[in-house]
């Protein structure tokens, strides 16, 4: 645009909606030279008022929210009390669903526990879900606390390098010697779940979950580095990729050829989602405490 | 042996999975994002496929998750409309990803990229598995999928006050999904079912008894009000400025363009496969939804009104424009619903396309976000200053633009609505409202300040902010002509619609 | 039975009304694990022991050491009042 | 009514739970605190629906081998439901824990009123 356009209407009109004024002629321009400038609300006028719209808010909030809760506790109280009663065979959620539930997931799943039977194969698609969801929170999780530019400073690595050495000279001995004792027995116990989630109660999930917490009791017992040394980076993130590609992979095949009506043999389908649930829920527990302790793998 | 094609929604939600995992092993941002981009090429061309497929037979089909048929297994169902709307949103997905990318890649530290697009991948997922479900609780893992990815997007850019928006988000969400669960508890007490189809007849069999007409009721509208609270509904609608305000350019346009959507799309889905039309009409919550998308509607253009910073200012129009598919929804006819999905695709369309104009405007101006520093900037940038225009008039209302259409079909389908007069006339003063914010903002951008004004802001902008960006190019291009595909041969698109409501 | 599963439901009810109250935030951490206790107990009740394993391990386990990691990073473990 | 809710005491309690919750996290200005409601309503949930899979007298969905009496079991349907929510609750609650040691070493504070006056500082 050349100088003699820029003052054309389009922009005499586009200045005035926007608020500037435009100088017309030496009158105008004298009377405005004339005029005070336009007293600006300063600053601080402006804060004072965010704040107390704010205060207002936060005032009003209260009530608001405590009348919508109480009212909603209200109608869930009077509906509640006409859903059908407690513990009666004859309820509508007892239907053929779970009666087909119960006499066929060993014929059809293996299982006997129809609880996993149900969850692994019936449902799969929720649990496939589910492992996204535990994917997806330690993803989250690490992008919030793994130790970066942003979000360490020098202050920071000093506390903890300081928090080990006072940890190594002086270790809580009740704790350690505890942990000791417990934790070989707790991944035993967790193995037992995991195995035999078919026959018992627990599987995939509840194995997983006693793992991770066996993982988390021998870091307490014999120092984080000892375990880093055993279960380095790398191997972690191997179990766990590997264990959710294995899971999600197996699943694919399972969907697709259950859809497609393909015959494939199920057994070692279930053992394998098992497993892969476990290794992924344990990696999942194991991951979110060493991100809160320490920040880093 | 089932057609071929009928394996389609399975291998979208299969893929998007898939690369949400390989993200997190590759963990290289330029690759990832490439993987990304690829995984939204890949189920856009698919759904289209899929599409095609199903708009020609005209059928939808059950598909189950495994070898157990309904009611044992899981099982997802897909007809034109799902189809559609998994299209859309692929491509959105995908565009917004390019469109943001520059900042993206400013905005997200390295060793956090692969997570960010890993997040990204499932949230794809999530958002698919929302359209396709026909299984109410495997609606609810997916809702919470999402929720976790969306609140991981806007926190991805790692500052105070975006920390804060993301808390304030979760609880709101989580809030939102507790609601969805106890309601789906509540539901299955009295029916026993969770797959949606046994589930709808169960459901009209007890409206019909009269029995236990209390849960019902009630589960209903917990159902609505859990969604809606994810979806922005007027008085739960608190927590989104911040949200989408204060994230990066790709998450912004992502959040409001699709995942406000998906538990709306999750909503019809309820709303016309389970319950029933006549069902929501009659126990009164239809008109609930209509008086809160109206006021919806009038309050989100207000407070957008008040607000100087551009990002906030769309995050807040968003909340008006997620008023008017609540209206059309809140029509309880197959005509209002019809609309409201229209309205869903051009939303779609519109916003991210705003939001990420408005991110590169920002960027060539020293990464300024009030409209007062944004001035004359698009004449920096002259695609990302059209891109604004076009999307803004669009959000107005103009004539052969996409917002035009969605406005005149919400207008039609409101004629045959008891509330007639009230509707057309809120309709008439939002769009007054919409055209009050977004014509000055459209002005401030295409005016030459002073070049003294300038002249502070430019002292920020770096040299390789100014450089052409060829990704954003096309982003924008294939945004504005979508916007003008969607108000020019709307019919088709409208037809594919209304036999997807039909099948549903 | 009934009479166990009462005083169960009762403990719940007076855990979940305790657990915000307290002043200090470790003492309201503490109660909502005695909270899952509770729970995992009641589900044995309910004959889902497939249930009370998951909660004793994941909703009293991990739930109380990540409430617990947090409480140590954001200095409340030592402190006599919420800071 | 007296009778109606000992009739169904697991779903009174439940109900009693999810409003201590509701009211936690609506009200509680401690963000960790409101972390502790949120899980308290999740657990409610969890026990309403629980409840409704239970039936008086039969025992855990184990079935023994050969027999297939479907009348000696509980439903199995809601347990593993549950089973499901306590994972994505825990999954979920990792999240805003974490998040909210990463807000109290940005803002030293967790109380949310103080937060939001900070942000609307920053913001300005």
């Amino acid at each position: 645009m050349s100088d003699g356009k820029e003052k054309s209407r389009w922009r005499r009109f586009a200045e005035w909606v926007n608020g500037d004024s435009v100088t017309r002629d030496p009158t105008t321009q004298y009377v405005m030279d004339r005029r005070p400038a336009r007293a600006h609300a300063p600053q601080e006028l402006h804060e004072e008022r965010e704040r107390l719209r704010l205060k207002k808010f936060l005032g009003l909030y209260p009530l608001a929210a405590s009348f919508l809760c109480l009212t909603l506790i209200a109608i869930l109280f009077a509906t509640v009390l006409c859903i059908p009663p407690f513990g009666q065979p004859g309820n509508p959620t007892n239907n053929e669903v779970s009666r087909h539930y119960l006499e066929y997931t060993e014929e059809e799943t293996g299982a006997t526990n129809a609880v996993t039977g149900m969850i692994l194969s019936y449902r799969g698609f929720d649990t496939l879900g589910e492992s996204c969801v535990l994917f997806l929170a330690v993803s989250s999780v690490m992008m919030l606390l793994q130790r970066d530019g942003n979000n360490t400073d020098e202050q920071t690595l000093l506390r903890l390098r300081r928090e080990d050495a006072i940890e190594r000279t002086h270790p809580d001995n009740i704790l350690r010697k505890s942990a000791k004792l417990l934790s070989p027995f707790i991944l035993l116990f967790s193995l037992y779940v995991l195995f035999n989630g078919e026959t018992s109660p627990g599987g995939g999930f509840s194995g997983g979950a006693v793992l991770g917490g066996g993982l988390i009791l021998y870091s307490v017992a014999y120092g984080p580095e000892q375990l880093s040394r055993l279960l380095t980076r790398s191997l972690y993130d191997g179990v766990r990729i590997t264990g959710l590609m294995a899971y999600a992979l197996t699943y694919g095949i399972y969907i697709f050829a259950g859809a497609n009506g393909i015959t494939v043999e199920m057994e070692w389908m279930m053992t394998v989602i098992d497993l892969a649930v476990g290794l992924v829920v344990a990696c999942t527990i194991y991951g979110f405490y060493t991100m809160f302790q320490r920040g880093k793998l | 042996m089932r057609p071929f094609y009928e394996n389609l929604p399975f291998i979208c939600i299969f893929i998007a999975i898939m690369c949400g995992v390989l993200s997190a092993v590759i963990q290289d941002g330029r690759k990832v994002y490439r993987l990304a981009l690829m995984m939204t090429a890949v189920i856009a061309v698919l759904s289209v496929v899929l599409l095609y497929f199903l708009y020609i037979e005209d059928v939808s089909f059950v598909y189950s998750m495994g070898r157990f048929a309904a009611p044992y297994g899981n099982a997802i169902k897909a007809g034109p409309l799902q189809a559609l709307l998994a299209t859309a949103f692929a491509i959105v997905m995908g565009l917004s990803l390019l469109g943001g990318g520059h900042s993206l890649f400013q905005d997200i530290l390295p060793e956090k990229q692969g997570l960010y697009f890993a997040v990204t991948d499932l949230l794809m997922a999530g958002l698919l598995a929302l359209v396709y479900t026909n299984d109410m609780f495997t609606g609810y893992v997916f809702i919470e999928i999402t929720t976790i990815a969306a609140c991981a997007m806007v926190m991805a850019k790692d500052t105070g006050p975006n920390l804060i928006a993301t808390i304030r988000y979760l609880f709101m969400s989580l809030l939102g999904s507790g609601l969805f669960l106890i309601g789906l508890t509540l539901l299955n007490s009295a029916t026993g079912y969770l797959l949606m189809e046994p589930l709808a007849k169960a459901v009209a069999i007890l409206a019909e008894l009269g029995q236990y007409q209390r849960p019902l009721v009630v589960s209903i509208g917990l159902m609505v009000v859990g969604l809606g609270i994810k979806g922005a509904m007027f008085p739960f609608h608190l927590w989104l400025p911040d949200a989408h305000g204060g994230a990066t350019t790709s998450s912004s346009a992502i959040l409001s363009g699709l995942v406000l959507k998906g538990y709306i799309v999750l909503l019809i889905t309820l709303m016309t496969r389970v319950f029933g039309l006549q069902l929501m009409r009659k126990v009164g919550v239809s008109n609930i939804l209509l008086t809160l998308g109206l006021l919806g509607m009038i309050f989100g253009s207000l407070a957008a009104m008040r607000e100087y910073h551009v990002k906030r200012m769309l995050a807040n129009s968003s909340v008006a424009q997620i008023g008017y598919i609540f209206m059309g929804l809140g029509l309880g006819t197959e005509a209002g619903v019809a609309a409201a999905c229209f309205h869903i695709l051009v939303h779609a369309a519109c916003k991210p396309l705003l939001f990420i104009c408005a991110g590169r405007l920002s960027t060539v101006s020293g990464h300024h976000r009030s409209l007062k520093n944004l001035r004359g900037s698009a004449y920096r940038d002259v695609a990302a200053g059209v891109g604004f225009t076009v999307g803004a008039l669009s959000m107005i209302g103009i004539p052969l633009l996409g917002g035009f259409v969605s406005k005149l079909y919400l207008s039609e389908a409101a004629l045959e609505s008891p509330f007639m007069a009230v509707v057309l006339l809120t309709i008439a003063a939002s769009t007054v409202l919409n055209a009050l914010y977004y014509v000055p903002a459209i002005l401030a951008i295409w005016v030459r300040p002073a070049w003294e004004e300038v002249r502070f802001i430019m002292l920020d902008v770096k040299p390789e902010d100014m450089r052409f960006d060829r990704l954003f190019f096309i982003a924008d291009a294939v945004f504005i002509f979508l916007i003008f595909l969607l108000g020019i041969i709307y019919h088709p698109i409208l037809n594919v619609i209304r036999a997807g409501i039909r099948l549903m | 039975m009934t009479v166990l599963e009462n005083i169960l439901l009762a403990g719940l009810v007076i855990c979940a009304a305790a657990a915000p109250l307290c002043k200090r935030l470790l003492a309201t951490v503490i109660v909502y694990l005695a909270f899952s206790v509770i729970l995992a107990v009641l589900w044995s009740i309910l004959q889902s022991p497939d249930l009370a394993i998951t909660e004793a391990a994941v909703g009293t386990g991990i739930s109380g050491i990540l409430f617990f990691l947090t409480l140590k990073k954001i200095r409340a473990l030592k402190g006599t009042q919420d800071e | 009514m007296l009778e109606a809710i000992s009739q169904n005491r697991f779903a009174v309690v439940a109900v009693i739970l999810f409003g201590i919750g509701l009211l936690n996290i609506m009200l509680q200005q401690n963000l960790l605190k409101k972390v502790v409601g949120f899980s308290i309503m999740d657990s409610a949930v969890f026990l309403l629906l629980a409840s409704l899979g239970y039936i008086e007298g039969h025992g855990a969905p184990i079935v023994e081998e050969g027999s297939v009496n479907a009348s000696l079991y509980i439903n199995p349907i809601p347990s593993g439901l549950v089973l499901t929510g306590i994972v994505v609750s825990v999954s979920v609650t990792a999240f805003s824990l974490a998040l909210i040691q990463r807000i109290y070493r940005h803002y030293g504070t967790i109380e949310l009123r103080e937060l939001l006056e900070r942000a609307k500082k920053e913001e300005d």
